[in-house]
């Protein structure tokens, strides 16, 4: 069964199209790491497939459902540009607040298990509004694992976090992926998507150029596939 | 030391307050249109000059604060604010209760009233805005700044009876109308008052404060605590 | 039940992050004592007419109040684009609309009934002499301006419909209720129960609770996908 | 020359981007309609007496409808970190708050002048016969409004409680400008020159336009840096 | 002449001393990398520079003076977490106003030309708000640059750019530092700094532990500098 399925889609800003019939489809399983310049589209495709957006024309399957089906939503988990979480809330709060939402059995369990796997449980009663942006993105990442979702969309999950900060999400995405959950990722940090992802989908200004294996030239030059697929 | 001279100095506020009751209530007669209600001027009046000069105090050192930004005129501006709140609320109360007795009623929209209400509004939201904030660098300047707007309406209040008419009595006391409004004896007898109510706002003042200080003495140890 | 539990999961986060501390009661209390006091400037309040119009000053600072906090509801959402995260997470759009509505309507109440004494007083009328059909009507508006407010700060935050000069629309949508209750308040403070042929009134503040709660519920699924 | 150059660059920056979505404006003119109307429910408008009510009327819906854009006018510069960007730059405070002043003093016009009309045909009064004396007046009492609201709105914009703190500061302390206008407003609609007892109303205006533009100007430095 | 000489600065929020007794400084024309890992304190000293806080004790000086004298502020260029550019108002609009507030000579000209070095030329009437994350971040690059500033502070300014976009940034940087400007940059990316910082400085939990010439190892193991000096 694939876990996502994306069948020609076009979306349209204003007359702009910045999606231009996209179709290709991961597996369950699967790590995809979407690559693409800024402007080319990931962020589009990826709100697309969280439910965010509608798309003009297409369909797009997630794990056989509507993308806006509650039970589809229940297993996916986001994280976007923005944080999403609330500023005039404590971390601890937050997480709660998202257990509940996601009809956790025991929020609290979960919630203080996930400050702790991000290191963020001594800063667990401060303000999200006192956080530095690493510690905002740590709880961003907290959120988005909270209800073991089994489709995971991030879009540029690795921003501003040190490296200690990236071996930890690394590792969380590793064991995500072992027990048997899908990973989509964007991103432009690609030594570090490279350690992950297994296959590789290139977009360039709303076209899919490439989707396939990660090529292993990338492995020792993230940016190979720049060069021989895209614009110059 | 200084315990020792605060506890004196509040010993003999209350003392001189417990005096001038005694003359109030039993040494000096009735008013002739008012009878024995009139009393209440003498706190009525006091408790108002009282708080004014309070704020006066907290507007300048608010000022000094934003010259300075030394944080004693910080907190010598929230001790006085909150005193002088709270004369304002007795000067709201003694107000009313002489009002049902002489007008029938405890409120009127009269400017007098109306512009001591707002200067107790805009003082009390002086004290909300500090709580609003917890950055205690940032409570300081922007309550600082408040401050210093807000004197604008104590001055308005002073001169209300002077602007308008009004149905409070207007101006009373000799150095503002140059005498002959008011009996010397009363008059006298409410400066009394007036220093002994002045007094005791300096004390609890004092007393604020150095809770203050002892506040940030123990922050400041955490702080040094947190540096180590 | 589990959707009940969502509602209220909503509504507790954002009377939680309103209500942190009690300085928003405080500032509630005197921010009411402030609009009072602007009200008395504005016409002669010893004057005994103000009997006559007491019910509509009382709903003006209501609806004003209200004004500020419901054009604050969904724009709370915009910061860190926890709309995203809300919409989402698997709760049904019209779960998150009646949270969001229910927490604005807890502030709103709150800063009704806080008003209400201090009216009293400073405007020296009996308002406690009809207490219960008094709060049933002050409840029934509230709900009802509160169901169009939220809908149209959903409307005003989705870019889209930004354009549209919604608002333009729909505070004169609120008027039918806010009219009834000004007229039945009047009634009420006056200290009469309300008159037979006035019931009309009562009538059609149920009738627009219900249609604007109906179509709020069943259009806000569109609004926030966009 | 360059500070004025700055003053108008902020300026124009605020108008356009409001322009540009006219959140505020549209929610601030369509509150004001809403108010007028409500309250000509509330009150007998083609009774006399409200003559003498008229301006206390028209500076009510005012002062509230321009709560609505003061609220906004520094929340704008939070979004991508703007205020940031603009206090490092080499603009003093003072012109930063000028500008920003000036922005919404046009905005409030606006609100302002688009209700008048509006409030004359609803309440079956010419406004109209001192309108020179009676612009004055607005613009006056305008600007002073929106020199608290917007040196106010500099102090409370990191507040969690921005939306219920800002008002409850700011009324009270304009309060000497709207019961000045109040005042006057009245007098004028009634058609009347000012007479010359109320003179001091016009005074009092001019001193609190200077004395509250001079403290802003002087202390708003100090509230940008943190 | 040092370009930034910051002494003894002690930076508390709350009572929690996010910067304690930092004590450096940089010399004109050269290049710092501020490290250090989430919640080190590396954005509030960089504010601090900036002017936007102000420490509780200690000073700092920037080209001799005031860190809020107004010449000072016409010669610093920002970037920090936020991209200080309004959303309703496009690109070209967005620094224009910045050009007229630097009080630039021309500023037009000054837009399009910044416009145009960061790709963003055939976008400069698009309202921000329709942007995507990385036009955004160029965009916040074009406004830092805009008037030539001899001082950079730039906090984690690779942020969602793309390769290409990282090296054009460089390149910016790169003839920013031969004009003689001094740059300051916090940053996660370690490699994509190293190209570019001599100096580097480290703080961890508000404290300066080194702070010198990038130290050769670093070249190779961009991490070396953390496991060296910081906690495990
Ligand atoms: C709630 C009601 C009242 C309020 C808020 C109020 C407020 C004030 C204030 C603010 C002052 C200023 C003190 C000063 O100028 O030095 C004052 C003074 C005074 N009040 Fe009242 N008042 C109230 C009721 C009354 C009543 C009912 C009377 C008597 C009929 C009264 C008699 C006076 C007198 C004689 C003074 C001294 C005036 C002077 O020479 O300055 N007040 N009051
Ligand atoms: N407004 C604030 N109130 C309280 N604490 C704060 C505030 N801003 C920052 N802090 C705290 O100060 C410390 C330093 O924050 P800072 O933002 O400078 O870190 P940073 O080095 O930039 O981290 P990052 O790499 O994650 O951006 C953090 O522990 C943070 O929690
Ligand atoms: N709301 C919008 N209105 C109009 N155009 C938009 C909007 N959002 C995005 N776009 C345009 O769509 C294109 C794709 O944007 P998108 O955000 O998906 O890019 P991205 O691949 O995520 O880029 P980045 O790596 O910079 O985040 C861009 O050219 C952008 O200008
Ligand atoms: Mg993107
Ligand atoms: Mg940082």
């Amino acid at each position: 069964m694939s876990a996502v399925a994306v069948e020609g889609i076009w979306k349209y800003y204003g007359d702009y199209p910045a999606l231009r019939n996209i179709e290709f489809s991961v597996r369950e399983g699967q790590c995809l790491a979407l690559l693409g310049r800024n402007g080319a589209g990931k962020t589009t495709l990826l709100r697309i497939m969280a439910g965010l957006l509608r798309p003009q024309r297409g369909e797009i399957r997630i794990l056989d459902k509507d993308s806006r089906h509650p039970q589809t939503r229940a297993s996916i988990g986001v994280i976007g540009h923005g944080i999403g979480v609330y500023d005039e809330l404590s971390a601890l709060e937050n997480l709660l607040l998202f257990g509940r939402l996601y009809g956790l059995n025991d929020p609290h369990a979960a919630a203080m298990e996930w400050l702790r796997r991000t290191s963020l449980d001594n800063v667990a009663g401060s303000l999200v509004r006192e956080f530095s942006r690493g510690m905002r993105q740590r709880l961003a990442v907290a959120r988005a694992f909270l209800h073991n979702p089994s489709l995971l969309l991030l879009d540029e999950p690795f921003t501003s976090l040190d490296d200690r900060a990236i071996a930890l999400l690394q590792s969380l995405m590793q064991s995500a992926l072992e027990r048997g959950a899908t990973v989509i990722m964007s991103t432009h940090q690609l030594r570090e998507a490279m350690q992950l992802a297994t296959y590789v989908a290139l977009l360039v200004r709303g076209k899919l150029i490439f989707h396939g294996e990660r090529p292993a030239e990338m492995l020792q030059d993230p940016t190979w596939l720049y060069r021989t697929y895209g614009e110059s | 030391m200084r315990t020792k001279i605060l506890a004196a100095l509040c010993l003999v506020s209350g003392l001189w307050l417990v005096r001038n009751l005694y003359v109030i209530f039993l040494t000096l007669g009735d008013e002739a249109a008012q009878g024995a209600i009139y009393r209440i001027i003498y706190f009525h009046v006091p408790s108002w000059i009282t708080c004014f000069t309070a704020f006066f105090v907290a507007g300048v050192s608010s000022l000094l604060y934003l010259i300075r930004k030394n944080s004693h005129f910080d907190t010598l501006a929230v001790a006085t604010v909150e005193v002088g709140v709270a004369f304002t609320i007795v000067g709201l109360v003694t107000g009313s209760i002489w009002g049902r007795i002489i007008w029938g009623i405890w409120w009127t929209w009269d400017p007098r009233l109306t512009w001591a209400l707002i200067t107790c509004i805009i003082y009390a939201g002086y004290l909300m805005l500090r709580h609003a904030i917890d950055d205690p660098t940032a409570r300081a300047k922007n309550s600082a700044v408040l401050c210093i707007f807000s004197f604008t309406s104590v001055v308005i209040t002073y001169k209300a009876i002077d602007w308008w008419r009004t149905q409070h009595p207007g101006p009373v006391l000799s150095f503002r109308t140059g005498g002959g409004n008011i009996d010397p004896a009363m008059e006298h007898m409410l400066f009394q008052n007036l220093g002994a109510l002045l007094l005791l706002c300096a004390v609890i003042v004092a007393v604020r404060m150095r809770q203050e200080d002892m506040q940030r003495e123990v922050e400041s140890m955490r702080r040094y605590a947190h540096a180590l | 039940m589990l959707y009940l539990r969502q509602v209220w999961t909503v509504a507790g986060k954002d009377l939680r992050s309103e209500l942190r501390t009690k300085e928003s009661l405080n500032a509630a209390i005197s921010f009411a004592i402030v609009i009072l006091v602007l009200f008395s400037f504005a016409v002669d309040p010893s004057a005994d007419q103000i009997k006559e119009i007491s019910g509509g000053l009382l709903w003006l600072v209501f609806a004003f109040a209200g004004a500020l906090i419901l054009n604050r509801s969904f724009a709370r959402e915009l910061g860190n684009d926890c709309l995203d995260a809300l919409v989402s997470s698997p709760i049904p759009g019209s779960a998150l609309f009646l949270g969001k509505a229910l927490g604005n309507f807890v502030l709103l109440t709150i800063v009704e009934l806080v008003s209400l004494p201090i009216f009293g007083v400073l405007y020296n009328t009996q308002w406690a002499r009809q207490l219960w059909m008094l709060m049933t009507i002050l409840l029934l508006t509230t709900w009802g301006v509160t169901v169009i407010g939220t809908m149209f700060s959903a409307l005003t935050v989705n870019l889209r419909l930004r354009e549209l000069m919604l608002p333009t629309l729909i505070y004169p949508m609120m008027i039918p209720a806010l009219m009834s209750a000004m007229r039945l308040t009047t009634l009420l403070i006056a200290g009469e129960p309300i008159p037979a042929g006035d019931e009309i009134w009562i009538r059609l503040l149920i009738g627009f609770d219900i249609i604007f709660t109906a179509l709020a519920v069943g259009l806000v699924e569109v609004v926030l996908v966009g």
